[in-house]
């Protein structure tokens, strides 16, 4: 096997990787902050594909500028998810929170088949087909352009947690729930507003993701799952681990995808969700609680 | 007689005449209804009994399926052979899984988590296993449909229903016993307080894991019942994670931790679907996706309203405790 | 969603009663008066195969008309939508056999044509499949279960006798191929075929360099297109579904990997009109050795006409193999309606097995069952998308066009 | 006068930080202990060991003369030491009945029998008449009792009390030192209690050790504890209520 051969898929593994990572930073940051289990992210993130999508073939709008709206629009829809709905569970025993969120995923996607029907809708830029070269090492312009994106964003989210008020807030109801009510945090709100934020990632994900992958109805259960494999591995309720736990996703796939049989490397994935649930249940990048 | 009995004794009756009354199609989905009030019914031993949750039960499932579909299609070895083996290999899969994640400390939506993570493991690992026909499938032979052959399980789809129905009551008497028994309030136990059930004497790890291993013993005598149903077996069917929400299904709906919960649970949402698309068509609203959007509104508002299941209340009403 | 102001909750919950209540009533159909033949159609017309699901149905929406016309029967298509779900499949099946159904048509795939043949078999009611080519199917002994379409063995037959007149019509001889496939029942079919019949086939004179199965639900295929290309292999022998095909040609290009070909061995997704819709020209060269249609048959100006006039802004080209064979079923059934002279299953079955009709669309011999109710002899066309058209290149009495091979690579414009 | 309990030389640090450093004590057969101390000063975590929740650093605890530390706290119940719990832990859902056969089941064979068991512990501690009413219906008062029943329900030889006054109304606390007194003398149960409420603990221990920052300081007679009270006063502080 060759180096080009391997340096090559790694590097589309880890661009692919930081763009998942991002989704399962949403999913973190809700987990994380809430406990609530979004069973439905990868629905709304295929939701938020659609979006980018649509506003492509309506008004050719490039998915990176579609970010703005479709993130604005993530947030509202989030903030009101929570508000309206996942609030009312949160004292709830598990199987029932899971059970809602499973309906909410079920909707998703079976509207999404009524409205746009199950055909795979994609987006055709000019830059998708070309690549960056380095000699033999060909980089794909739109992932990365999409891991750049991912980037950004993530830091963004990073800064809003560490620098502004509402960011420090929202992190001490994530340590204690209780303390957070004791010294009169408005709970419930900072709840919907961390669902929120946890949507404006999967918005930007699924954004970026069009340019890579053609969007389908069905496409969301899969990416819920892969999801919460990134987290776990990476540590929950740490920003850097699900970024780094996207990578690690990415790359373990992309480089078992040339070892073993192609269609045997999502075995890996799990294979790692299995052995860190079991050694370090904190994840890969995650402090001991 | 109690009330419970007189309709426990009435629904059984109703069940069992209900072949001589319904055509094809609702014998068909009579057999879908026990069957997934069965596999709820084996999913409830370990969230509704010891509470944990497990989202991956379609694994054992796929277990029992593969492995006496597998004697069968090799060895010509009938299901009931295959049974045992069946039975053995789920409940040990069980016992290794609940070992681990239990003496790890996993649990939670970590452990139901763990249980996904092992379900599609083996469905990927069972897309490269030539043995079992991998992703092609694995095809039973069909024998002639007019002959009863209850040692190979064949026969008209009456057998397959009177099957699932024995099996259904079967569990049903099963569970009864478990809940009235030792273990029954040891799991009540652990499921309510894990630490206050350790101080009163309890192994919880041993408890656990033994709760695990009938439920996916139990299980996986539907997946035996499902190969020899359809004849036909692939990994993404059977091991689907679909599959393992749709066990779930049953026990939320009708009500976790309750006898009947499931078997009431598995008819409402079978004819709830099946009566969706029924009303859909005669609405003349016939999109793909609309079954599932309504479907999806239902489970809905049955979660938000009713949050112990619908059968906790409505026995209430009818006066059963 | 504007259309839920049609449905307000009350008229909703009574329909979702009588739903309920209806499909529970044991409603024994009168099966008495062989006036009209029941068909029930079922398709995946939703979820991940429901494209392919619609094309068959447009086969199967103009056959009542064009059968009226051929052989002066009667018929009622009564639809179902699997939604890509093999439970689903079994209990539509069921209750269209409920419903009054005659004979069932359909599904297109393998894992719900073997559900639906179970149900079939246990009701004894014929059913004819359209499409689906899993071998197993009409092996496991069932007698009601019939099939007018190629085993994978087939296919990979004369899909790999085609590779050979390709290369002698364009005068290449390419030595390696790298063999890609997705990893379902359908593509474990070919890959069995292959495996078995590449060796038999000395005279192709190509050894395959690498094999490569990838996930039928695969997102990205970056991997596997770089494992492909690190072969250095001179062409690209696929067995796809539709999305991956898209996807995999997508990534050909962003790797700049331009191999001599891109030629199947027989699988759907290249010729269908979703390739042509997504890639535009990157469509252009792609080869499939596939059951095809006949141009020049004089059923198949037939079918056309209706086609057209029920698909104004459509071509039949690409929905040629999914409505010719869906219509051939359907016809398969009228035909045996026609000398039976009955509705009753048992009578449709045999009359079915008896079937030999002569005049049609497909190309190949007569279609007629064998003891399994397999038909043999199916024929298949080398299909290349030339000019943003699926066309017959091969075999040269079938053809419009000639091959193009080694294809020219993608340049940016 | 035997030790039925006998702990010596536990350590056990958090983090390092130092909750329990070298303490020593014994709880006679047949006798009413107490452990006091201020906040802080390391009861509930001797109290934590004795049940097997944490094994000790270093240092041996004694049940009868085997040792017991290290142990886990079903296999600390199996050797005949039952507990409640500070903040109390029923099952909810279940019955006062069934939550008291859980516990009965230690020791009957049958769960008719534990039944049985379960129905005389309730009329001991009064509440026969709540038998079956679901636990999460209960006052703080009767949880409190029921955990006392569903710890007495293991049929202990030794029965450790965390806290069990705590919240409770004089009157209520009345009543359950009553009751405490009733099983003492009726069965001569020994009893070992944590606890706050400095009247409880004057009404019913016999023997009283005082811990303070993980270590013994006193111990002796509830008479003599308080003879040495000015020498405790000043090791805990003023707020201590006597």
């Amino acid at each position: 096997m060759s180096f080009d051969l391997v340096a090559n898929v790694a590097i589309s593994g880890i661009l692919t990787g930081l763009v998942y990572g991002l989704m399962a930073l949403g999913l973190s940051v809700i987990f994380g902050v809430v406990r609530v289990v979004n069973f439905a992210h990868g629905q709304m993130m295929s939701v938020a594909m659609y979006a980018a999508a649509l506003l492509f073939a309506r008004f050719e709008l490039d998915p990176f500028l579609a970010v703005a709206p479709v993130a604005v629009a993530f947030f509202v829809l989030g903030y009101a998810l929570q508000a309206g709905l996942i609030n009312r569970f949160i004292t709830r025993p598990e199987h029932s929170q899971f059970l809602l969120l499973v309906a909410v995923g079920l909707i998703l996607v079976n509207g999404l088949l009524m409205a746009f029907g199950p055909d795979a809708r994609s987006v055709q830029v000019d830059y998708q087909l070309e690549s960056f070269e380095f000699g033999d090492i060909l980089i794909d312009k739109a992932r990365a352009y999409a891991a750049g994106l991912a980037i950004v964003t993530a830091l963004l989210l990073g800064g809003f947690f560490r620098f502004t008020w509402t960011g420090v807030a929202i992190r001490a109801c994530a340590d204690n729930y209780f303390a957070a009510r004791v010294v009169g945090l408005h709970v419930r709100r900072l709840y919907a507003l961390t669902f929120g934020l946890g949507a404006v990632c999967v918005a930007v994900a699924g954004c970026a993701l069009t340019l890579l992958v053609d969007v389908t109805p069905s496409l969301g259960p899969h990416y819920t799952l892969l999801a919460f494999v990134i987290v776990i591995v990476g540590g929950l309720g740490s920003m850097i681990g699900a970024l780094l736990g996207g990578v690690l996703i990415g790359v373990s796939e992309a480089v078992g995808g040339l070892l073993i049989s192609p269609s045997a490397k999502s075995m890996l994935s799990f294979g790692l969700l299995i052995v860190v649930l079991l050694l370090r249940p904190q994840g890969l990048f995650g402090r001991r609680s | 007689m109690s009330r419970a009995a007189l309709l426990l004794t009435g629904l059984l009756a109703v069940a069992l005449v209900f072949p001589w009354l319904a055509g094809g199609y609702a014998l068909s989905v009579g057999t879908l209804i026990l069957y997934f009030a069965y596999t709820s019914q084996s999913w409830n031993v370990m969230m509704g009994f010891a509470g944990q949750l497990s989202l991956g039960h379609a694994l054992y499932v796929g277990i029992g399926a593969y492995a006496a579909g597998a004697l069968f299609y090799h060895f010509g070895i009938g299901p009931w052979a295959g049974l045992p083996l069946a039975v053995a290999l789920a409940a040990l899969a069980g016992v290794v899984i609940a070992c681990l994640a239990f003496r790890f400390g996993v649990s939670g939506v970590y452990f139901a988590l763990l249980t996904i993570a092992f379900a599609e493991f083996t469905r990927i690992g069972f897309d490269h296993v030539s043995w079992t026909g991998g992703p092609g499938g694995m095809f039973l032979k069909v024998e002639q449909r007019d002959s009863i052959d209850l040692v190979h399980l064949r026969g008209p789809p009456a057998l397959y229903y009177y099957v699932m129905l024995a099996l259904t009551a079967g569990a049903l008497a099963l569970c009864s016993r478990l809940l009235g028994s030792r273990a029954g309030y040891y799991w009540r136990a652990i499921r309510e307080n894990e630490e206050a059930a350790q101080a009163l004497g309890i192994n919880v790890f041993r408890w656990k894991v033994l709760a695990m291993a009938i439920s996916a013993g139990m299980t996986a005598i539907s997946g035996v019942f499902f190969a020899f149903y359809n004849n036909s077996l692939f990994p993404e069917q059977v091991f689907n994670t679909g599959r393992s929400i749709e066990i779930v299904l049953g026990s939320v709906i009708g009500g976790v931790g309750t006898l009947f919960g499931p078997i009431f649970g598995a008819a409402v949402f079978t004819l709830l679907s099946e009566g969706a698309t029924e009303a859909l068509r005669a609405v003349g609203w016939e999109i793909p996706g609309s079954k599932g959007v309504v479907y999806g509104v239902v489970l809905l508002l049955v979660i938000v309203f009713l949050p112990q299941g619908i059968w906790p209340p409505l026995a209430r009403r009818l006066g059963i405790r | 969603m504007a259309r839920s102001q049609g449905i307000d909750r009350r008229s909703f919950t009574t329909a979702l009663a009588a739903g309920v209540a209806t499909s529970l009533l044991p409603l024994r159909s009168a099966r008495a008066q062989p006036a009209k033949l029941k068909v029930g159609v079922i398709l995946p017309r939703s979820g991940t195969l429901g494209l392919t699901g619609q094309s068959c149905q447009k086969g199967a929406d103009l056959a009542p008309g064009v059968i009226k016309e051929l052989l002066g029967v009667d018929l009622e298509l009564m639809n179902a939508d699997f939604e890509s779900n093999v439970d689903t499949a079994r209990t539509r099946a069921e209750r269209l056999i409920q419903d009054g159904a005659h004979v069932l048509v359909g599904p297109f795939d393998s894992g719900a044509a073997a559900a639906i043949a179970q149900v079939a078999e246990q009701r004894g009611v014929p059913l004819i499949i359209n499409i689906a080519a899993a071998p197993q199917i009409t092996e496991q002994g069932y007698r009601f279960v019939f099939r007018n379409f190629q085993t994978a063995t087939e296919i990979v037959k004369n899909g790999l006798d085609l590779v050979g007149e390709l290369f002698q019509a364009t005068h290449t001889a390419p030595t390696t191929a790298v063999y890609m496939h997705v990893n379902d029942t359908f593509g474990q079919a070919m890959t069995k075929g292959i495996t078995a019949i590449l060796p038999q086939r000395t005279q192709l004179g190509f050894k395959i360099l690498d094999d490569i199965g990838y996930d039928p639900a695969a997102k990205d295929l970056t991997v596997e297109v770089s494992r492909a290309k690190a072969t250095k292999a001179d062409f690209l022998l696929l067995v796809s579904r539709l999305n991956d095909a898209v996807l995999l040609r997508r990534e050909m290009v962003k790797q700049r990997w331009n191999p001599m070909g891109i030629v199947s061995p027989g699988s759907p997704g290249m010729y269908e009109e979703q390739y042509f819709k997504s890639l535009g020209k990157l469509s252009e060269y792609s080869i499939s050795n596939v059951p095809w249609y006949n141009p020049q048959a004089k059923l198949t100006k037939l079918v056309e006409k209706a086609f057209l006039k029920q698909n104004p802004n459509d071509k039949l080209v690409f929905h040629g193999l999914n409505v010719g064979f869906t219509f051939e079923a359907i016809l398969v059934a009228a035909d045996a309606f026609k000398r039976a002279r009955s509705t009753d299953p048992k009578a449709l079955a045999e009359a079915i097995r008896q079937t030999n009709i002569t005049d049609k669309m497909t190309l190949g011999g007569p279609i007629k069952f064998n003891a399994k109710g397999q038909v043999e002899g199916i024929g298949s066309a080398c299909v290349q998308n030339l000019n943003q058209l699926p066309t017959v290149v091969l075999p040269s009495a079938a053809a419009t066009a000639k091959p193009v091979f080694p294809t020219p690579g993608y340049k940016k414009t | 006068m035997t030790a039925l309990l006998r702990a010596s030389g536990l350590s056990k640090s958090f983090r390092g930080l130092k909750a329990v450093a070298n303490a020593s004590f014994e709880v006679a057969e047949g006798q009413v202990s107490a452990l006091i101390g201020p906040n802080g000063a390391g009861k509930t975590t001797v109290f934590n060991l004795i049940a097997g929740v944490y094994a000790p650093d270093t240092g041996t605890i004694h049940f009868q003369g085997r040792p017991i530390h290290g142990l886990r706290p079903d296999q600390i119940c199996a050797a005949g030491i039952g507990r409640t719990f500070q903040l109390v832990k029923p099952f909810p859902a279940l019955s006062v009945l069934d939550n008291v056969i859980v516990g009965a089941l230690r020791v009957e064979r049958t769960v008719a029998a534990a039944r049985g068991a379960a129905h005389a512990v309730l009329r001991k501690l009064g509440l026969e008449a709540r038998a079956n009413d679901p636990a999460a219906t209960l006052t703080l008062s009767d949880r409190k009792r029921l955990e006392v029943a569903r710890a007495l329900a293991t049929r202990p030889r030794l029965l450790l009390l965390d806290e069990v006054m705590a919240g409770l109304r004089p009157t209520e606390c009345d009543q359950l030192v009553e009751a405490f007194r009733g099983l003492h003398r009726a069965e001569g149960l020994t009893i070992l209690l944590i606890e706050h409420v400095m009247r409880a603990v004057m009404a019913l221990a016999q023997h009283i050790a005082v811990l303070d920052r993980g270590a013994v300081i006193a111990r002796g007679t509830p008479d003599e504890v308080v003879r040495d009270m000015a020498v405790v006063q000043c090791y805990l502080g003023e707020d201590t209520e006597i």
